[in-house]
């Protein structure tokens, strides 16, 4: 059989995340021995544009894509024809709808609801909270809107006070949570969509007394979660690892091992420092020197080989 | 000849305009009768622009009545203009410079081989009809603009500056055109400040004081002191300068050019021109008196010969290494040397930041100082100082000068400066460039009119066809003289 | 016949060096061929609209900053459109949607005297909006058959797909260019206040320039949801894109000179650069390096030629 | 004979609406001003209490000024814009400013650990000045149009960062102490970036008016051919020009940098259009030859406020997006009314 050359797909560029995500997959693809080549097509783009990095793998006669789709429908025609043509699909993060790939998912839908049942438990099942969206109209945030309403159908008691978009964008989270503490209408809890540790910052900064905060497993939050006095938070598990699994899925089954079922659920966790147990979690997960926007989570187990060193070196 | 029992073809009253502070017309009033050539005097910044602009729809009045043959009009634009027969000449050249000549033609719907016909008619040969406008010289635009607007066959024309920037040999033939299409019937509003062409062409005259028409006359021997004084308000003397004996040139030049060469068109210019001296250069249309003054103030390089700058030899690169060789170029094409949007202050004050030492603070003090005395010496009408470009287009002129009056000159590179400024500001303008040469600049002054020659210098050199054939001294300049030089004639009766 | 070829050389230039790219493209990986082709023509269709549309308006002297924006309106309009009825009047009434925006674009420019890139500015962010309105999350559906017009090639080696954008940009433009239309809006490009005076109608040609690139956009909407079969409310990187292109393609920023082929031969460029890097495994960060290197190294040398050549 | 020009006295027949609108068309900057006054009076409305500086929250008192927020968030918006005034006064622009500051903040933030803050600081400021030393060489004396060098650079800094971001992922970030009492710290509620924003512009003000540079920036976008004449070299006034550009949008990066307290590798990015919103919403031409920093600087307070504004509005996201274009022609088209400038 092998070596294999391998192409990737992303079509997010400069989030902490997706980097950690590409440098899991170059740190699996150097951990397996049949994978030679990694061919990376990774940038800001569209649909459209991924389908058009797709083509670009296809035509470059890679073994297997491993692709973090811009959505689940849209790249159909690409990857049919990949699957046609005896190419591996492996979709991470997020699925596909295309026959015959194989899906390594984060479970978005959960993620947020996991998030949002804690943080509507946490104020005792009722209030009003901020929920702080990601890029609206992108296939992601939706999936987890559903998660939340989800939560919040739950829980008849709590109300959505004020809902914004952030962009995924760290400045902008910043300053709408500026915007929110300056009306003075009160709010009981904060869900983030990931922005997370700049949405504490505005509250230290401005002085203002700190109500539960959920967010991811970023190192900068995490930190913010064993150290801050008085804040108690919860992040959730978002491990940008799939791309790292997601390699190895391909190569299993370009080994010929391929799973019976053809998608994988990859189920969050959920981190918070309100228990002791919980703040045990938290200080083993700790990770002062990784870059604050980076998931702590750099392994999941079972599927990805190897150490937290190599996934940093990035190479591969 | 027009009178007032004909229906004029165009009768304009009490039209007024202004641009926010500037009133440019208050009371202006003018008619046009069939087969005669009016022309629309009046000082720069009178409003004679503007008037054009409202009769022909470019401009819209804030007062006033337009009748065309006796008919109330309301032209609303430049199109529509032309299809009421009235048919502008700009004093800007309108056409459009990314597309060639044929495609400006279809812009207008005028038929091509009319245009063609006036063109050659107008003594401008080889224009192609494929030719981009963004290639060709300043005076064929003018003839092109002119011939567009003949051939769209009008009952009215209104020429504004139309020969302002056009060498001699080019104006005779404007003067002879228009004089036949006004014996065909059409009505003709010339506007120009040569009064020769006004005596030769037109039949009257009616002019304009500040936004008002305060008169019309006919136009005969002698009209010429009352019409001014019309225009001026005041009594102006137009006596000639009195050239007295002729320079003694000694020493080293100023400036020396010895076998100056651009290909294609500039053979072999050499001249010295020396400390306090006004030099004269005679030249038609395209005998490559723009590239011997590019290669002068540091635009081009000349393909051979050199240049000596108090006897050293220099090698420009760039305008700026003319510049600290002190050599001053006012450039003919205003398009080319002013800041548009931008104040007469900065225009003028330019050129005190324009190295790199000078980037630091502003020596306000000092500028203002040179700025006013410039404003002053060349009374630059500050009325709309705030953006040049809402200057007339006289005053626009001025600037040009005025900011290498501001700087300080040892040489003056004069091309053409006197384009469509008016009789008073003329007279003053040729004692200020005596002035400067009596101070111990020299100056090098290229002039369509040759009528300035005499008026200004002390000799002059004729360039035709890419050399220097010729150099009259100022007490034998008539302007016969300098024509014949000019067109080259002088050579041949040398060579005979 | 050298005037000809002086006029285009900057276009002939480009053809080369895409020709030059091909052959390239061709030694790194030998089995390009009608496949990479055609996946190379599909991946040009929404870049190609989106730049032919901005080359208009910047023809006219203006400039478009809402094109990606409405193209992402036209895209999710279709698509749902296509979710009630056919594909035809689905496309047809997209297009007037496409050129309703765009003359609406071009008539408050107009009408405000705001500078064109303050006006489109604001517009990006109102069709942005107005996309996410009509779909707040991607979906919708596109009929098959619209879908299949840009796969495969009826004519071997030529793929539908770059038929399919021949024929609609020269649907738009060549009887534009043709008539009077065409020379007026080069003619307010170039020289505003002479095209005034010449006799043209400055404001309706500019609307209508707008109104055209309006039309392209929504082309280029189609064009995406052909490709991806749904309609997508968030903007793609369509704008800068077509900018760049434009400018490679030899349109002035400022009007009146340049026409469409080129920026659309330079959309090729574009693309195929990032084939070749895909094809030859660099590392993507740097590949980002190499895409700006290049665009500005091609004006650049552009810019040295035409400069060159005017100091003769 | 008079030889003075005459001056109408028209003052008399002018009415005094038209001599207001000249004298708002004189100072543009005071409607823009009013305009804000206006937005910040609906915002008031809106939210009763929001502009006032201490106010009751459920919980007691809650020390949040929303204007000092207003004012520390315009800041790095408004030194960004100066980038755009600064350059479209040329007739240019600089699309990779943005990127620039984002390149500085994440320089500093990585290599402050590694080196110290303060050479991680004067090694960030200096990536922009780079970076700008390169478009004025490709502006200035290659001659390609600024928006494509600007953007190609943009392009070449982004790859770069990605390329450097993967040497740094674990030696930590550290935010030196001074960025983040600028960004985050407050001195009678009013924000300590203005300690910073307050010398710069006022330096910026005065190289735009009163030195010979600022002179060169207006005369270059208004007509190049004549500054040639005037024995500008123009490329020196470019190179400096994208240089001061590039240190500008350098130093905004760091401060931004102090405020949001997270080096992300998009961290300004998002600030580009809105710089560019800002400086044309403040009076200044793409075209050249005019502009105003102190209308930026109006400007770029009027966007922040319009973003709160929609920040606090209960409304779908579409709606709000459009909402923010339509407020933004709205305000110019006004401006254009009222001070008649294009
Ligand atoms: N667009 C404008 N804005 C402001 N003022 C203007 C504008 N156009 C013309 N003016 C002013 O109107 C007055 C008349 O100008 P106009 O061009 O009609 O003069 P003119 O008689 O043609 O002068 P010249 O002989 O110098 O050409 C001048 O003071 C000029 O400054
Ligand atoms: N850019 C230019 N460069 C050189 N000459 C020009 C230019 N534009 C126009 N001219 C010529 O200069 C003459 C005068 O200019 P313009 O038409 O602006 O003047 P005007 O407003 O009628 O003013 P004036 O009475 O002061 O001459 C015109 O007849 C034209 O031939
Ligand atoms: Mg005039
Ligand atoms: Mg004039």
């Amino acid at each position: 059989e092998g070596p294999y050359t391998i192409g990737v797909s992303n079509t997010v560029q400069g989030n902490g995340w997706r980097e950690q995500m590409i440098c899991a997959m170059r740190a699996q693809a150097a951990a397996e021995a049949d994978v030679e080549g990694l061919i990376v097509a990774h940038r800001n783009t569209d649909a459209a544009g991924q389908l058009e990095d797709l083509n670009n793998l296809i035509e470059a006669g890679v073994d297997a894509i491993v692709l973090n789709p811009a959505n689940p429908d849209a790249l159909n025609s690409a990857l049919d024809a990949a699957i046609a043509a005896g190419i591996v699909v492996v979709a991470v993060d997020a699925g596909v709808t295309a026959e015959g790939a194989y899906i390594l998912s984060n479970n978005q839908e959960e993620y947020a609801y996991l998030g949002a049942r804690w943080l509507f438990e946490q104020i005792g099942g009722e209030g009003e909270v901020v929920y702080m969206r990601g890029i609206a109209g992108v296939s992601a945030d939706t999936d987890r809107d559903n998660g939340f309403q989800r939560a919040l159908a739950e829980f008849p008691g709590v109300s959505v006070v004020h809902e914004v978009f952030t962009g995924w964008q760290q400045d902008q989270g910043k300053q709408q949570m500026f915007d929110f503490l300056a009306t003075g209408i009160p709010f009981d809890g904060v869900w983030t969509s990931g922005i997370d540790n700049v949405i504490v910052d505005a509250f230290l900064e401005s002085g203002a007394p700190l109500v539960p905060i959920v967010g991811a497993d970023n190192a900068g939050f995490v930190q913010y979660l064993a150290e801050v006095e008085g804040l108690s938070g919860a992040a959730v598990t978002n491990p940008g690892s799939v791309g790292g699994a997601g390699i190895a899925l391909a190569v299993d089954i370009l080994n010929g091992n391929a799973p019976a079922e053809t998608t994988v659920l990859v189920d969050p966790v959920l981190w918070e420092n309100a228990t002791a147990e919980g703040q045990e979690t938290i200080a083993g997960a700790l990770n002062p020197d990784l870059d604050p926007e980076w998931p702590v989570s750099v392994s999941i187990p079972g599927w990805t080989d190897y150490s937290m060193a190599e996934i940093i070196a990035c190479e591969g | 000849m027009g009178s007032s029992d004909e229906t004029a073809l165009l009768d304009a009253t009490g039209v007024a305009k202004s641009f926010g502070a500037v009133r440019a017309l208050t009371d202006a009033s003018l008619r046009v009768a069939p087969g005669e050539v009016v022309a629309l005097m009046g000082a720069n910044g009178a409003g004679k622009s503007t008037f054009v602009k409202i009769l022909t729809g470019a401009l819209r009045p804030d007062a006033g009545r337009v009748l065309i043959r006796g008919h109330d009009a309301r032209v609303g634009s430049p199109a529509q203009a032309r299809r009421s027969g009235l048919v502008p000449v700009y004093q800007e050249p309108s056409l459009i410079p990314d597309l060639d000549v044929a495609d400006n033609l279809r812009l207008g719907d005028t038929p091509g081989d009319a245009v063609l016909h006036w063109v050659n008619e107008l003594g401008i040969k080889g224009l192609r009809l494929d030719d981009m406008i963004s290639d060709l010289p300043l005076a064929t635009l003018r003839i092109l603009d002119l011939a567009r607007a003949l051939a769209s066959d009008p009952d009215v024309l209104l020429l504004d500056e139309m020969t302002a920037a056009l060498p001699t040999d080019l104006v005779e033939n404007v003067l002879r055109v228009v004089r036949a299409r006004a014996d065909e019937g059409c009505g003709v509003i010339y506007i120009s400040h040569r009064f020769t062409e006004i005596a030769e062409l037109c039949d009257s005259a009616t002019v304009l004081r500040d936004g008002r028409t305060v008169g019309d006359l006919k136009i005969e021997p002698g009209v010429e002191d009352r019409c001014v004084e019309m225009m001026l308000g005041a009594k102006l003397s137009l006596d000639k300068r009195d050239t007295g004996a002729a320079r003694q040139n000694k020493g080293v030049p100023r400036l020396r050019a010895a076998g100056i060469a651009v290909a294609p068109v500039v053979k072999d210019v050499s001249f010295e021109l020396f400390p306090g001296e006004v030099l004269g250069v005679v030249a038609l249309e395209g005998q490559g008196q723009d590239e011997v003054f590019d290669v002068l103030s540091g635009h081009r390089k000349p393909t051979s010969g050199t240049l000596e700058v108090d006897g050293a030899p220099m090698h420009f690169s760039h305008p700026a290494d003319a510049i600290a060789a002190g050599l001053s170029y006012v450039p003919g094409d205003r398009a080319e040397a002013l800041l548009r949007e931008r104040s007469v202050r900065e225009n003028i004050a330019l050129p005190f930041s324009a190295r790199l030492r000078d980037w630091g603070p502003l020596r306000s003090k000092h500028e203002r100082q040179r700025v006013d005395h410039a404003i002053e010496k060349l009374q630059i009408d500050t009325r709309a100082q705030g953006e040049v470009q809402r200057l007339s287009g006289g005053n626009q002129q001025k600037v040009t000068i005025g900011r290498w009056l501001a700087h300080g000159v040892q040489t003056l590179l004069l091309f053409d400066p006197t384009r469509g400024i008016d009789v008073r500001t003329k007279r003053q303008i040729y004692p200020l460039v005596r002035e400067l040469a009596e101070q111990g600049a020299a100056v090098l002054f290229y002039t369509s009119e040759l009528e300035e020659i005499p008026l200004a210098c002390d000799r002059a050199i004729v360039i035709f066809n890419g050399r220097v054939v010729d150099m009259i001294d100022a007490s034998e300049a008539t302007e016969e003289a300098l024509m014949r030089a000019a067109y080259g004639l002088s050579e041949m009766d040398a060579a005979s | 016949m050298s005037r000809l070829l002086r006029k285009n050389a900057w276009m002939l230039g480009l053809l080369a060096l895409l020709c030059v790219l091909l052959v390239i493209t061709k030694l790194i990986q030998p089995t390009f061929g009608a496949n990479g082709l055609e996946s190379l023509a599909r991946a040009a269709l929404p870049f190609a609209f989106a730049t032919a549309a901005m080359a208009i308006v910047v023809i006219v002297g203006g400039i478009d900053l809402s094109i990606a924006s409405m193209m992402a309106v036209c895209g999710v309009t279709a698509a749902v459109l296509m979710q009630s009825m056919g594909p035809v009047p689905a496309v047809l009434i997209t297009l007037i949607v496409g050129l309703a925006m765009g003359a609406l674009n071009g008539a408050l420019i107009v009408l405000t005297r705001v500078p064109d890139i303050v006006v489109t500015l604001a517009m990006l962010f109102v069709w942005e909006g107005v996309a996410l309105l009509i779909l707040t999350s991607p979906g919708g559906t596109v009929a098959t058959s619209l879908r299949t017009l840009i796969s495969g090639a009826m004519i071997p080696g030529v793929p539908n797909a770059l038929i399919f954008m021949g024929v609609a940009v020269a649907l738009v433009w060549v009887p534009i260019r043709r008539a009077k239309l065409g020379l007026s809006i080069y003619a307010v490009g170039s020289d505003e206040l002479a095209a005034f005076r010449s006799g043209v109608n400055v404001a309706r040609t500019k609307i209508i320039a707008y109104g055209l690139a309006g039309v392209l956009s929504a082309m280029g909407g189609l064009s995406l949801i052909m490709l991806t079969g749904i309609g997508e409310p968030v903007p793609g990187p369509y704008l800068l894109a077509s900018v760049a292109a434009v400018v490679l393609g030899g349109v002035v920023l400022g009007g009146g000179r340049g026409g469409l082929l080129g920026p659309i031969i330079a959309v090729f460029i574009l693309r195929i650069i990032r084939t070749i890097l895909t094809l030859a495994a660099v590392d993507p960060n740097v590949t980002t390096i190499v895409e700006g290197v290049i665009m500005v190294a091609v004006v650049m040398l552009g810019a040295v030629l035409t400069y060159r050549g005017a100091q003769r | 004979m008079s030889d003075q020009p005459r001056i109408h006295a028209d003052a008399g027949v002018e009415t005094d609406l038209k001599r207001f609108g000249r004298f708002l068309a004189d100072n543009p900057v005071i409607p823009l001003i009013a305009f804000l006054f206006l937005l910040i009076a609906v915002l008031e409305i809106m939210r009763p209490g929001i502009v006032t500086p201490f106010r009751a929250g459920r919980d007691g008192i809650i020390s949040t000024f929303w204007v000092g927020n207003l004012i520390k968030f315009a800041i790095p918006l408004a030194m960004l814009a100066a980038c755009q005034v600064l350059t479209m006064l040329t007739a240019g622009i600089d699309m990779s400013a943005g990127i620039l500051a984002t390149v500085s903040a994440f320089v500093c933030a990585t290599l402050s650990p590694l080196i110290g803050p303060t050479p991680a600081v004067l090694v960030a400021l200096s990536t922009g000045v780079v970076a700008g030393l390169v478009n004025g060489f490709g502006v200035g004396v290659v001659r390609v149009h600024p928006l494509i060098m600007t953007l190609g650079t943009g392009l070449i800094a982004t790859g770069c960062l990605q390329v450097y971001q993967r040497f740094v992922i674990s030696t930590g970030t550290l935010i030196p102490e001074t960025l983040e009492w600028l960004g985050t710290g407050r001195t009678l509620g009013m924000p300590n970036g203005l300690f910073v924003f307050i010398p710069f512009a006022a330096a910026v003000l005065y190289l735009m008016r009163y030195t010979g540079f600022g002179r060169l920036l207006f005369a270059l976008g208004s007509n190049e051919a004549t500054t040639k004449l005037s024995g500008v070299r123009s490329w020196q006034v470019f190179l400096a020009l994208y240089a001061l550009s590039g240190l500008i949008a350098a130093l905004a990066g760091l401060l931004y940098l102090g405020m949001i307290r997270t080096p992300s590798l998009s961290l300004a990015n998002p600030l580009l259009l809105p710089s560019v919103a800002a400086a044309v919403i403040g009076g200044t031409s793409i075209f050249g030859g005019r502009g105003s920093f102190a209308g930026a600087i109006v400007g770029a307070l009027i966007l922040r406020v319009i973003d709160t504004m929609l920040t606090l509005l209960q409304m779908p996201e579409g709606a709000r997006i459009a909402l923010f274009g339509l407020i933004i022609l709205l305000v110019t088209a006004l401006y254009v009314r009222i001070t008649g400038t294009r």
